[in-house]
């Protein structure tokens, strides 16, 4: 299971906007270890966020993603106190879900 | 539109410091240089840095080591189990230990005390792995925990003094294969390498933009870096040896640092190239 | 069996036993689109993103910067008043040439800020779908050395 | 220690001899305590020893910013220059100008003589990192001059490329605590990659130039 992600969800006239650092090497499979050998590529493929197991944003990952991935993106719809909750899938089918309230 | 996909990522893409030779056109400096700023403003929304500080508080409240015990009554300066404002008043003469300490040092100190974990394991495991990993993510919560606050680190104890003055002297010590010191980039507001302003360390002003803002999570490694670690990678740089972990020349530096910078804010943790 | 081919269908099992446990949805595991990734220029990706071209468009905005630091962390942000219901960020010159591809249902803005790698100085395209049909703007990074040392 | 830098080590020495009597030799003493305090934290490793740090006479008075700069050390700085230039040899066989392009490989790369490099690793230059060279490259730094138009605005005589060799060689020939390193005198670039940027700097074909 991978490690907390930190979430930040804020309302503000009837859009969220919602910022999340994930925490994941997000290995290319570009690199080379010091033998020489290829690191196998490891990153998030997918993210899905969702208020009320409803949809609101989703996104794929291929390993040209930053390590620690940093996402922003915004959605109407929803309401102070509203639970989003984000789940990322990597390519090694580790996940981790986590949820915030809406600030 | 090109079509052609050409070379690779370079071998060492995200971690190595001068990983990419590319011919950039002709352009002139200011150009590059607001380039960077635009580039530095939008990253500094979403610090990583975040993900060890959230790892760093669970670690300091979570039983660990021979003893099972929390890290909850470390004396970081303020008394015990303080850490708001810890950071910004190291480093300190402790009077436990006799030394001044830094934070990692002390931290090292509490986790012997309390918890009963070997400081030689700290010591000798490389940065970013085993027991050293756990110091840093400590070490990104308690620096957050200053965040905004002024720089303003005691500086009164004679062996305070004593190490301010051995940091005086090793920034300055010009050595190895280049005759460097960290004065030959240090002691100048007005001049970079490559295209990174150096801060000048020697003034209040150019010392708080440094200390200010290390630790940092630097993007050109994917990492987390605490003070240690930024001294330990200047050596490197400057064709130094290796200087040992918390040895009283990394302290004495932070030392001469912190106090060159007092009255600078806190602006840790920075998020740095 | 290769143990290429081994790991491969071990995992293909992982993923279908947590998506049948209900631990991820049916959708989030088979939604990757593995073609598209794959692609090593921007036909390629459009192919596999169910586009055959981009149309260049003054209504898609690219906000990155003219010079980044260092090529792990380059910040790119789209928006578009466009009624977007897919965005994609391309590196035309990495390996791989997408990056990143976003899904924005009802109620989505059309907005979103990631980070992604460079391997070199490139064009960064931001792929806007809307109405069916592909939309483009394309800005060139470039990736400075930096540092001293190394 | 190669010949050169025992024969350095002397002449310094008698130079220093004459002119540090008064406060110098009182502050030296501390100075030298503090200075083994600072050695006795670092260790060795990789290719990068800590007897690698214990100064030489340039080292020690360019450590003290005091002596480094003003009138205080004028007479030792003087010493310890005329003492750098006894080291500087010209290339072996007498060809100054190597290959620009190469020398503008030299120039870009900072790698090596660190202790993450392995002794078989090609050193660079550093050039671009403290001086602006070709108007290509914009990402150069500012601790040094630009040397923009170099061979341009000096041209090539005999005394212009002896003197860049030598600048090159033991820049401390020059000016005792220059921020430069002394390339060849300590070995960090062989003789053909020193060529190399030496073209970089004359060749009339070489970026620099246009």
């Amino acid at each position: 299971m991978g490690d907390p992600m930190r979430i930040r969800a804020t309302e503000n006239g009837g859009v969220t906007e919602v910022k999340i650092l994930m925490k994941h090497d997000m290995e290319s499979g570009q690199r080379k270890d010091a033998t020489g050998k290829v690191i196998p590529a490891w990153h998030i493929n997918t993210v899905v966020a969702k208020v009320k197991d409803k949809e609101v944003f989703a996104a794929q990952f291929g390993p040209a993603v930053s390590k620690d991935p940093f996402l922003n993106f915004k959605f109407k719809g929803a309401a102070k106190g509203d639970k989003l909750s984000v789940t990322w899938v990597d390519n090694r089918a580790d996940t981790r879900t986590d949820e915030v309230a809406i600030a | 539109m090109k079509k052609i996909m050409s070379g690779g990522v370079s071998a060492t893409l995200g971690l190595g410091l001068c990983f990419l030779v590319t011919s950039v056109g002709a352009q002139n400096a200011p150009t590059a240089s607001d380039g960077i700023a635009k580039y530095r403003e939008m990253i500094a929304d979403g610090n990583p840095a975040e993900l060890y500080e959230a790892e760093g508080e669970q670690l300091w409240k979570k039983a660990a080591g021979s003893k099972n015990a929390t890290l909850e009554k470390c004396d970081l300066g303020l008394g015990a189990g303080v850490v708001k404002g810890a950071a910004a008043q190291l480093p300190r003469y402790f009077k436990d230990t006799n030394r001044v300490q830094d934070l990692e040092s002390r931290l090292m100190t509490c986790m012997e005390v309390l918890q009963g974990i070997d400081p030689k394991e700290i010591v000798d495991a490389p940065f970013g792995k085993g027991a050293k990993k756990a110091v840093e993510a400590v070490v990104a919560y308690v620096v957050t925990s200053s965040r905004d606050m002024k720089i303003n680190a005691p500086m009164k104890h004679p062996k305070e003094k004593e190490m301010y003055a051995l940091g005086k002297r090793a920034f300055y010590y010009r050595g190895g294969a280049m005759d460097f010191s960290c004065a030959s980039c240090h002691d100048d507001a007005s001049k970079r390498i490559r295209l990174q302003d150096l801060p000048d360390l020697t003034s209040a002003k150019g010392a708080a933009l440094g200390w200010g803002y290390w630790p940092a999570y630097r993007v050109s490694s994917g990492e987390f870096w605490t003070m240690q670690r930024r001294l330990n990678d200047c050596y490197r740089q400057q064709r130094f040896p290796y200087p040992n972990y918390v040895s009283d020349v990394t302290i004495a530096l932070s030392t001469y640092l912190a106090a060159n910078a007092k009255g600078g804010v806190m602006h840790t943790p920075g998020l740095k190239r | 069996m290769n143990p290429k081919r081994r790991e491969a269908l071990r995992l293909m099992a992982v993923i279908g036993l947590m998506a049948s446990t209900g631990l991820i949805s049916q959708a989030q595991a088979a939604e990757w689109n593995k073609a598209a990734f794959d692609g090593k220029n921007l036909d390629d990706v459009l192919k596999a993103m169910g586009g055959s071209s981009a149309e260049k468009s003054g209504d898609v905005s690219l906000n990155a910067p003219d010079i980044a630091e260092n090529g792990a962390v380059v910040p790119v942000g789209v928006t578009t008043t466009l009624k977007a219901t897919e965005i994609a960020i391309v590196v035309e010159k990495n390996p791989n040439a997408l990056a990143a591809h976003f899904s924005l249902p009802a109620g989505a803005e059309p907005f979103v800020t990631t980070r992604v790698k460079m391997g070199q100085t490139s064009n960064v395209l931001a792929l806007v779908k809307a109405d069916g049909k592909w939309f483009v703007a394309s800005k060139e990074v470039k990736v400075t050395l930096g540092g001293c040392g190394g | 220690m190669k010949t050169s830098q025992l024969i350095f080590r002397a002449s310094v020495l008698c130079a220093l001899g004459l002119a540090s009597i008064s406060g110098y030799a009182q502050t030296a003493k501390a100075q030298a305590a503090m200075d083994k305090a600072i050695v006795a934290s670092f260790r060795d490793e990789g290719i990068i020893s800590v007897a690698s740090i214990t100064q030489d006479e340039t080292q020690a008075l360019c450590s003290d910013p005091k002596m480094a700069t003003g009138k205080a050390g004028a007479k030792q700085r003087a010493a310890i220059e005329a003492a750098n230039m006894e080291t500087i040899l010209p290339p072996y066989d007498g060809v100054y100008l190597g290959d620009w392009k190469e020398g503008e490989k030299v120039a870009q790369s900072g790698r090596g003589a660190t202790w993450t490099d392995k002794s078989s690793a090609v050193n660079g230059g550093g050039c671009y990192n403290c001086h602006q060279i070709s108007k290509a490259e914009v990402s150069h730094g500012t601790i040094g001059p630009s040397l923009l138009g170099y061979g341009k605005t000096r041209g090539n005589s005999a005394a212009v490329v002896e003197y860049t060799w030598g600048k090159m060689y033991n820049a401390k020939a020059y000016n005792a605590c220059s921020a430069m390193p002394r390339i060849g005198h300590f070995n960090l670039l062989t003789e053909k990659q020193m060529k190399d940027v030496m073209a970089l700097l004359l060749d009339p074909a070489s970026p620099v130039n246009q």
